[in-house]
C-alpha cells in the first residue's frame, strides 16, 4: 500500500480520530455489557488490548504465508487463541472481575474491531506499524470503555473504581447499571458528538423540506 | 394586471374542525379535575409532584424546542401526565428529572412534536422506574389532612429521600403478593394507595368521554383496552378464580389513566382505524399478561411503552385499502 | 499482501499450522491456569459452606445417584454431571447440616444459591446466593441486605414468606424485602422446592439419622 | 341494481348555499366584450377559424374542434373579433383567446336554427349535433359530452347517472338549473338515455335541495324510467366515482373510467344544457354561473354570456366589498384562486365565489400529529398523513407506490387536518413533480 | 415443558439478546434500516442459531468433554463452516431462498449473537431441547428487536430531526427506550 500515513499517524489514529467505538461503533457489545463498573470496563479493555495486540503482531509476522483465500479463518484461530488464553489467565488470577465480565470474555473473539484491524491494516503492513496501530486503537477502545465506565458507575452506585464521590446520600440512578443506561450512554455520548460536529462543521440549517411552492407558515 | 387585493392560496379555501392547539388544551383542560381529586387524596404532596413533573417538562421544552413550541400545549400534557403517575411522596428533583428526561429524550431528539415514537411522559417514568426503582414504588396511603406531606418531596437533588410516611400496598400489589382484593367500589372513587392521579376511575372516565365526544381522542383505542382486559381476565377468572376479576382489573392501578390519556396519544398510537384497533387489544392483552405472570404488579406503562413501539410497523400493515383497488394494491376487475 | 491463487495444500497446511500452534498455545496456558483456576472455584465453594453451615470443622461431598446418596461418584460418570449435596460436621465429627445448591427463575434471571439444612430439627440454617442479576439496589438486596439473609439461620421450613412486619411470630416466617417481592419469595422457593425433592433423601441419611 | 345512498369518508363543511338558493336565474346583460378562450373543455384546444377584423354572429363557430377529443368554440354575442391573443385564462396561465368587440344596441335576436331538430336524429347524428354545439361537462372538468355520448361498442353501460349533487358548498348553480328547469333535465337525460341505449336514469340530489328534489319528482315523463334520488349531504358527493358508488354500490377500478361499471356519469347543468341547444337551436354560447360568498354585494344565480369578463359579472352583482381577500372559479373546496378580473367566465366556470378575511385567515401551520383525521375523511382511502410526510421529504416517487396517482385533489384532508398542513396542495405538487419525471424518461 | 417454554420466552423477551445482554448489536445498527430488510434477517438469524444449538450441543456433549479448553476455537470454526456448508446447500437447492436469506448467512457467522448462543447454553448446560428452545427464544428476540427497531427508523427517516440527532445517537436512544419498555417482562413466568 503507498498511503503516506505517518507512524505517528498510525498510533494516534485509533484513539480518537478513528476511535473504534465512539466513531465506527465497532465492539458496542463489550462497550454496553461490561461498562457498569470502571474496573470492569478496565479489564475489558486490557483483555481486548492484549488481543489486538497479540493478534496484530503475529498476523502481521506471518503474513507472508497465510493465503488470501484462509486469511479470514487464519485471523480468526489466531485471535481465538489470544481470546482463550485471556479467559484463563484473567479466570486464574482475578477471579472476581472473570465472574464479572461472563462470557463476554469470549465474546471478544467476535469483536468486529479486532478482525478489522487484521484485515485492514495488520495484514499489510510491517510488524513494527502494525504494532503502533494495535496500540493507536487498542487505547482509543480503553478510553471509550472508561468514558462509559466512569459515567455509568459514577450515576449508578455513586462511586469511581468503588470510592464514594457523592457521599453516603445519594440516590443511585440505577438505571445506568441496567442495560438501558448502556444504550443510553452511547447515544448521549453520539449525540454530543453530533452536536459538536455541527457546531464546527456548521449546522445544516434544520429546515423542513416543504416541497418547492407551498405556501406555509409554521406556527410560530 | 392582478389586483393586489386578492390572495392566491391553494385549494381547498375552507377549513373546518378542530386544531391542534385546541385539541391539545382540551385534553389540559379535561386533566383539571384528576389533577383537583389527586389534592383531595394525596394533599399538597400530588400538587408538588405534579409541579415538579410539569416544570421539568415545559422546561426543557423551552430551553431545546423549537422556539414557540410551548404554544401547543403538549409538554404541559406531558408533564401534568407524568405527575399525575407518580407516587405522591416521590422526591420533587426526581419527578423534574423525569419530566426532562420524557421531554428531551422521548420527544425532542425525534424532531418534537408530532414526530417522537414512545409517550413521552411514559418514557419519562419508565426511566424513573429503572431508575429509583425504591422511590416509585413507595406509595403513601391515601386520605389524611391536606398539608400533611406524604412522603419527603423536599429531598436535595440526587440525594436520597428519608422515607418515613406512612405507606401502603397498592390493590394491584396486595393482589399480586398477598391475594387479597380490594373493593371495587373504593377503586372506582379512588380511596386507595396508588399514583397520585390514577386512583380517581370515575373522572378519568369523565373527561375521556368529554374527549371522545368532542371527537378529540379516538375512542376504538380504550374501547378496544377495556374490552380486551375485561375478557381475558374473565376468561382467566372462570378457569381459576384466584386469578383477579375483570373489574377489578379495569379500576385498579394505572389502567384508566392509561387507556384514555396515554395511550390515546395520536401521537403514539397507529393512524389508521384498524391499527388503532389492533394497537388497543395489544395494549390489553400485554397488561394483563404482565399483570398476571410477570414480576411486576402493574403493567400498563409497559403495554402501552411497548405498544409505542410497534406502532410504526402497525401503520405499514394496516394501510388503507385504497379505492377502486383490491386489498394488495392491484386495480381491481 | 497475503498470497493470492495458492494451491490447496497450502491453505490446508497453513490452516493446520495455525490450528496446531493455537492448540499448543492454549494447552500450555492451560496446564498453568487450570489448577488457580480449580483452587478458586474450590475456595468459593468451601467459603459458601462455611457460611450456610456456620463453619462446620469439614465436609463430605455426596452425590445423588439414582435417589440415593452416595459417597463416591460412580464410575464412568464425570462428576461435574452429577447432582451434589455437602455434609459438614463440627470437631467432634457430629454432622451438623447438609448445604444444599438450587436454583430457580427470578426477576431478572436464573437465580443460584447455596443454603444449609439441619435434618435434625428441619430447619435451614443459612443461605448464600451464589449468582444473581436481580436489580441493583432492590432485587440484589437477597444477597447484600444482611437482615434478609440473616432470617434463613434458624427458620422452620417449610418457610413461608409474609410482607415485612406482617408476621405472627410463626418459626416459619420470612420477612420478604419490601419491593423486591419476587426475588425474595424467588429465595423462599428454591429452598423449599429443593427441599421437597431431596428432603426424605436427607432425612433419611445414615449418618444423620445415627445422631 | 341495488339504490343505496352513501359512500364512505367524505367531509361535511357548511354548505353556506342560503345566499343565493333562493334567487331565481337572472340574466345578465352582454358586456362591451367577451374574451373566448380556445381552451375551454379537457382535450385538445380548438382550432381558430377567425381573424383580427371579423364580423361575428351571436352562435357562429369561431373555432372548430381539433380532434375526438376536442370541442368547437363559438360568439357569444354579436360583434367584431378585436384579436385573436394570449390573455390570462381562469387556470392562472396566459392562454390563447378570440376577444371579441360587442356590437352595441345589437339585438342579439336569435338567429335561424344553428342546431337541428332533435326529433327523428339517428344516435350518431345527435352525437355529432351535440359535439357542433360545442357542449362540454359543466360541472368544471369541462369534458366533452359527445365523447360521453359514444361509449366504445364493447362497453356495456346499463345506466345513466345525472350528477344533481353539487356538493361544493356556496354554489347553487346546479340546484336552480334543476329547480327552475326540471323539464331541460328531463328532456337532456331523454337525449342521453336514447344515445346511450339504456333504460334506466337515476337523478342524484343532495338532501339540502329539496325544492328541485319535488320539482324533478312532479315532471318525471311518463314514458321514462327515472328515479330521483335523495342523498344524504357529504363532500365529495360530487366527484364521479363517489356518486357511483354512492348510488350503485360500484366502486370504479382505479385509473378506469365509470363505463367500466356500466355506467354514464352526466352532470345536471350539461344535461340541461343538451336539452337547451336542441330546443333554442343555438350551440352553447352561455351558461348559468352562481355568484355568491360573503364579499359579493349581491349574491345572484346568472346567465352569462360565455366568454364575460369577471369584473362585468362582479360589477352586475352590485360589486365586491372591501374585505375581500379571495375570488374563486368553482366552490371554495377545489376552486382556483383568481388575481385577475379580466380573466373571462368559460364554460366549466361552476360559479364564483368571493371570500373575505374572516373566511380565509390562514392558521399556522402545526407538525402533524398523527389523528388520522385525513384518513378518516379521503374518500378514495388514502394514506395523507403518509403522503404527505413524504411530500415534505420529496419522496415522490414512494408517494406513486402509495397511490397519489388515486387522489382527485379533492381536498378533504386539508380541510380537516388539525395541524393545517397543506396536505392537498402538497399532492398536486407531487402529482406534477411526477408527471415531469414522467416526461423526463419518455 | 414449562421449563422449555419460560426458556424460550426468557430468551426472547426477559432477557432479550440484543436489548438486554446486548449480543447481536451489528445487524441491530446496521440492517434495520429497512422492514423488509430485517424481517429477512431476522428470519436468517432464527436459522442460523438452531443449528448453532445443535453444533454447540453435539460439540458439548461428544468432543468438548474431554479438552474443554477448546471450547471457544472448536465453536468458532464449526459454527462458521457449517454456517457455509448450509449456505452453499441452499443456493444449489433453492435459489429464492438463497436470494432471500442467503445474503445475510455470512455476516451471521461472526456475530456475537451466535457465539454467546453457543456459550450461554453451554455455561447454563442446556440439554439438547433447551438448547433449541433457547436458540429459538434468542432468534425470535433478536428478530422482534431489529423488526421493532427498523420500523421505527423508517418512520423518523420521515421526521425533522435535529441536527445532533442525525447519526446513530438517535439510534442509540431508540433501543435505549425499547430497552426500558422490555423491562416490562422482568419476571415474567417467575414463581
Amino acid at each position: 500500500m503507498k498511503s503516506a500515513t505517518t507512524a505517528q499517524y498510525d498510533l494516534i489514529r485509533g484513539i480518537w480520530r478513528e476511535n473504534p467505538v465512539l466513531i465506527h461503533l465497532l465492539g458496542l457489545c463489550p462497550a454496553l455489557a461490561v461498562t457498569n463498573t470502571v474496573a470492569n470496563s478496565l479489564a475489558m479493555g486490557l483483555a481486548t488490548f492484549f488481543v489486538l495486540m497479540g493478534s496484530s503482531l503475529l498476523v502481521s509476522t506471518f503474513k507472508r504465508f497465510i493465503p488470501h483465500e484462509v486469511r479470514i479463518s487464519a485471523y480468526i484461530l489466531i485471535i481465538a487463541t489470544f481470546v482463550t488464553i485471556a479467559d484463563l489467565v484473567l479466570a486464574a488470577v482475578v477471579p472476581e472481575i472473570h465472574k464479572a465480565l461472563g462470557a463476554f470474555i469470549a465474546l471478544i473473539v467476535v469483536n468486529c474491531m479486532i478482525l478489522g484491524r487484521q484485515e485492514a491494516f495488520a495484514s499489510k503492513r510491517p510488524v513494527s506499524r502494525a504494532a503502533l496501530d494495535a496500540t493507536g486503537t487498542g487505547i482509543g477502545f480503553l478510553i471509550a470503555m472508561l468514558m462509559m465506565g466512569s459515567v455509568r458507575e459514577l450515576l449508578g452506585n455513586g462511586t469511581l473504581l468503588g470510592y464514594s464521590v457523592f457521599g453516603a446520600g445519594f440516590e443511585p440512578w440505577i438505571i445506568m447499571i441496567l442495560p438501558p443506561g448502556g444504550f443510553l450512554t452511547l447515544g448521549v455520548f453520539l449525540l454530543a458528538m453530533g452536536w459538536w460536529r455541527g457546531r464546527t462543521e456548521g449546522a445544516q440549517a434544520r429546515v423542513r423540506r416543504w416541497p418547492h411552492g407551498v405556501a406555509t407558515r409554521r406556527a410560530a | 394586471m392582478s389586483d393586489p387585493r386578492f390572495e392566491l392560496t391553494a385549494s381547498p379555501h375552507l377549513k373546518g374542525g378542530a386544531t391542534t392547539r385546541r385539541i391539545m388544551w382540551s385534553v389540559t383542560g379535561s386533566l383539571v379535575p384528576i389533577v383537583a381529586a389527586a389534592a383531595y387524596f394525596f394533599g399538597l404532596s400530588a400538587l408538588l409532584v405534579i409541579a415538579a413533573a410539569t416544570a421539568g417538562a415545559v422546561l426543557t421544552e423551552r430551553v431545546f424546542g423549537t422556539p414557540g413550541s410551548l404554544g401547543d400545549g403538549s409538554a404541559a400534557i406531558t408533564g401534568v401526565l407524568l405527575g399525575l403517575c407518580l407516587p405522591a411522596g416521590m422526591p420533587m428533583w426526581m419527578a423534574f428529572l423525569g419530566g426532562a428526561f420524557g421531554i428531551g429524550f422521548g420527544k425532542l431528539i425525534f424532531g418534537g412534536l408530532g414526530q417522537n415514537v414512545f409517550n413521552p411522559a411514559l418514557l419519562g417514568r419508565a426511566f424513573l422506574q429503572a431508575a429509583f426503582p425504591t422511590a416509585i414504588t413507595t406509595w403513601p396511603a391515601a386520605g389524611g389532612s391536606f398539608t400533611q406531606l406524604r412522603g419527603d418531596n423536599f429531598a436535595l437533588p440526587l440525594m436520597r429521600a428519608s422515607s418515613d410516611a406512612v405507606t401502603e400496598a397498592t390493590p394491584l400489589g396486595l393482589m399480586k403478593f398477598e391475594a387479597t382484593s380490594t373493593p371495587v367500589g373504593d377503586l372506582f372513587m379512588g380511596s386507595t394507595a396508588g399514583s397520585v392521579g390514577e386512583t380517581a376511575a370515575l373522572l378519568i372516565l369523565l373527561g375521556g368521554a368529554y374527549l371522545a365526544i368532542k371527537r378529540y381522542l379516538d375512542w376504538r383505542i380504550p374501547v378496544a383496552i377495556f374490552v380486551t382486559v375485561a375478557a381475558l381476565s374473565g376468561i382467566l377468572t372462570a378457569i381459576d378464580s384466584t386469578y383477579p376479576g375483570p373489574l377489578f382489573m379495569l379500576f385498579s392501578g394505572g389502567l384508566m389513566l392509561g387507556a384514555v390519556y396515554m395511550a390515546t396519544d395520536p401521537v403514539t398510537s397507529p393512524v389508521t382505524r384498524r391499527g388503532a384497533w389492533i394497537f388497543g387489544v395489544g395494549v390489553g392483552a400485554l397488561v394483563v399478561v404482565i399483570r398476571v405472570w410477570g414480576g411486576l404488579p402493574e403493567g400498563v406503562m409497559y403495554a402501552i411503552l411497548l405498544m409505542n413501539a410497534m406502532v410504526p410497523f402497525i401503520n405499514q400493515a394496516t394501510q388503507p385499502r385504497v379505492f377502486g383497488r383490491s386489498g394488495d394494491g392491484m386495480v381491481t376487475a | 499482501m497475503t498470497i493470492r491463487g495458492a494451491p490447496a495444500w497450502r491453505l490446508v497446511t497453513t490452516l493446520a499450522a495455525a490450528g496446531g500452534m493455537a492448540g499448543l498455545l492454549i494447552v500450555v496456558v492451560f496446564e498453568w491456569a487450570e489448577p488457580r483456576i480449580e483452587a478458586h472455584r474450590a475456595a468459593v465453594l468451601a467459603a459458601a459452606i462455611d457460611n450456610v453451615l456456620a463453619s462446620p470443622a469439614h465436609y463430605d461431598t455426596l452425590y445423588v445417584v439414582d435417589g440415593a446418596l452416595r459417597e463416591t461418584p460412580p464410575e464412568g460418570v464425570l462428576e461435574r454431571d452429577l447432582e451434589r449435596v455437602f455434609l459438614g460436621y463440627d470437631e467432634s465429627d457430629v454432622p451438623v447440616g447438609f448445604a444444599v445448591t438450587g436454583g430457580e427463575p427470578g426477576y431478572q434471571d436464573i437465580i443460584q444459591l447455596i443454603f444449609g439444612y439441619d435434618p435434625g430439627s428441619g430447619e435451614v440454617v443459612g443461605m448464600e446466593v451464589l449468582e444473581s442479576k436481580e436489580t441493583p439496589g432492590l432485587g440484589d438486596k437477597i444477597e447484600k441486605d444482611a437482615e434478609f439473609v440473616a432470617e434463613f439461620d434458624g427458620v422452620q421450613t417449610p418457610l413461608v414468606g409474609v410482607k415485612q412486619g406482617a408476621g405472627q411470630g410463626d418459626p416459619s416466617e420470612v420477612d420478604m424485602i419490601t419491593g423486591a417481592t419476587i426475588s425474595s419469595r424467588t429465595v423462599i422457593a428454591i429452598i423449599n422446592n429443593r427441599l421437597e425433592e431431596l428432603g426424605p433423601l436427607l432425612d433419611t441419611y445414615p449418618a444423620t439419622v445415627k445422631r | 341494481m341495488i339504490l343505496r345512498s352513501g359512500f364512505r369518508h367524505g367531509v361535511h363543511p357548511a354548505d353556506s348555499k342560503h345566499l343565493t338558493e333562493n334567487v331565481p336565474i337572472r340574466r345578465m346583460g352582454f358586456p362591451t366584450e367577451v374574451v373566448l378562450p380556445l381552451r375551454q373543455h379537457a382535450g385538445k384546444p380548438a382550432r381558430v377559424l377567425v381573424a383580427r377584423g371579423d364580423k361575428v354572429e351571436r352562435g357562429d363557430k369561431i373555432a372548430a374542434a381539433d380532434g375526438f377529443i376536442s370541442a368547437p368554440v363559438h360568439a357569444s354575442a354579436t360583434g367584431t373579433v378585436a384579436g385573436v391573443e394570449l390573455w390570462p385564462h381562469p387556470d392562472g396561465s396566459m392562454a390563447e383567446v378570440v376577444r371579441v368587440t360587442v356590437e352595441r344596441y345589437s339585438p342579439q335576436i336569435p338567429r335561424p336554427r344553428l342546431v337541428p331538430r332533435w326529433e327523428g336524429l339517428s344516435p350518431e347524428e345527435v352525437v355529432k349535433a351535440v359535439q357542433e354545439a360545442g357542449v362540454v361537462g359543466l360541472g368544471g372538468a369541462a369534458f366533452p359530452t359527445h365523447v360521453k355520448l359514444s361509449p366504445p361498442p364493447d362497453a356495456d353501460v346499463e345506466l345513466l347517472i345525472v350528477n344533481g349533487a353539487e356538493c361544493e358548498p356556496y354554489l347553487t348553480t346546479d340546484h336552480r338549473t334543476m329547480a327552475e328547469y326540471p323539464e331541460r333535465v328531463h328532456f337532456g337525460t331523454r337525449v342521453m338515455m336514447q344515445c346511450l341505449g339504456v333504460d334506466r336514469a337515476v337523478i342524484g340530489v343532495e338532501k339540502n335541495k329539496p325544492d328541485a328534489i319535488d320539482v324533478l319528482t312532479a315532471t318525471i315523463p311518463d314514458d321514462l324510467d327515472i328515479t330521483i334520488l335523495p342523498l344524504t349531504v357529504k363532500y365529495p358527493q360530487g366527484a364521479e366515482k363517489m356518486l357511483i358508488k354512492a348510488i350503485t354500490g360500484r366502486e370504479v377500478p382505479s385509473g378506469k373510467l365509470p363505463m367500466h361499471v356500466g355506467v354514464i356519469v352526466q352532470n345536471a347543468g350539461s344535461i340541461a344544457t343538451i336539452a337547451e341547444v336542441f330546443e333554442t337551436g343555438l350551440p352553447l354560447v352561455e351558461r348559468i354561473v352562481t355568484v355568491t360568498g360573503p364579499g359579493v354585494k349581491r349574491p345572484s344565480n346568472l346567465v352569462v354570456p360565455v366568454g364575460s369578463k369577471l369584473r362585468d359579472v362582479l360589477d352586475f352583482c352590485g360589486g365586491l366589498t372591501d374585505d375581500v381577500t379571495e375570488v374563486l372559479f368553482g366552490g371554495p373546496m377545489m376552486g382556483a384562486p383568481q388575481t385577475d378580473l379580466d380573466v373571462p367566465i368559460i364554460k366549466g366556470t361552476t360559479g364564483v365565489v368571493v371570500l373575505t378575511r374572516a373566511e380565509t385567515e390562514r392558521h399556522p401551520v402545526y407538525p402533524c400529529i398523527h389523528c388520522g383525521r385525513c384518513l378518516d375523511a379521503c374518500p378514495v382511502f388514502l394514506n395523507p398523513q403518509l403522503l404527505g410526510s413524504l411530500a415534505q421529504v420529496g419522496r415522490y416517487e414512494e408517494m406513486e407506490a402509495s397511490h397519489l396517482a388515486d387522489c382527485m385533489v379533492c381536498g378533504a384532508c386539508s380541510y380537516v387536518c388539525p395541524s393545517n398542513i397543506p396536505l392537498s396542495q402538497m399532492f398536486s405538487l407531487g402529482k406534477a413533480a411526477l408527471q415531469k419525471m414522467a416526461t423526463k424518461v419518455a | 415443558m414449562s421449563d422449555l417454554f419460560w426458556i424460550l420466552i426468557s430468551a426472547m423477551v426477559v432477557n432479550n439478546f440484543t436489548l438486554a445482554l446486548f449480543l447481536g448489536l451489528c445487524p441491530f445498527m446496521g440492517v434495520s434500516a429497512r422492514v423488509a430488510t430485517a424481517l429477512r434477517m431476522g428470519a436468517a438469524n432464527i436459522f442460523v442459531m438452531v443449528i448453532t444449538s445443535l453444533t454447540a450441543w453435539v460439540l458439548n456433549t461428544f468432543v468438548l468433554t474431554y479438552a474443554p479448553y477448546l471450547r471457544l476455537i472448536s465453536f468458532i470454526v464449526v459454527i462458521a463452516s457449517l454456517v457455509q456448508i448450509v449456505e452453499m446447500t441452499i443456493k444449489k437447492l433453492s435459489p429464492t431462498l438463497f436470494r432471500e436469506l442467503g445474503i445475510f448467512l455470512p455476516l451471521i457467522t461472526t456475530n456475537c449473537a451466535i457465539l454467546g448462543l453457543a456459550i450461554f447454553q453451554t455455561n447454563r448446560g442446556y440439554g439438547l431441547l433447551e438448547g433449541l428452545a433457547f436458540a429459538v427464544g434468542a432468534g425470535l428476540g433478536l428478530a422482534l428487536a431489529l423488526v421493532l427497531m427498523a420500523s421505527i427508523r423508517q418512520q423518523t427517516e420521515l421526521s425533522d430531526l435535529p441536527g445532533l440527532a442525525r447519526n446513530m445517537g438517535l439510534v442509540l436512544i431508540v433501543a435505549a427506550s425499547l430497552s426500558m419498555a422490555f423491562m416490562g417482562f422482568a419476571g415474567l413466568l417467575s414463581s
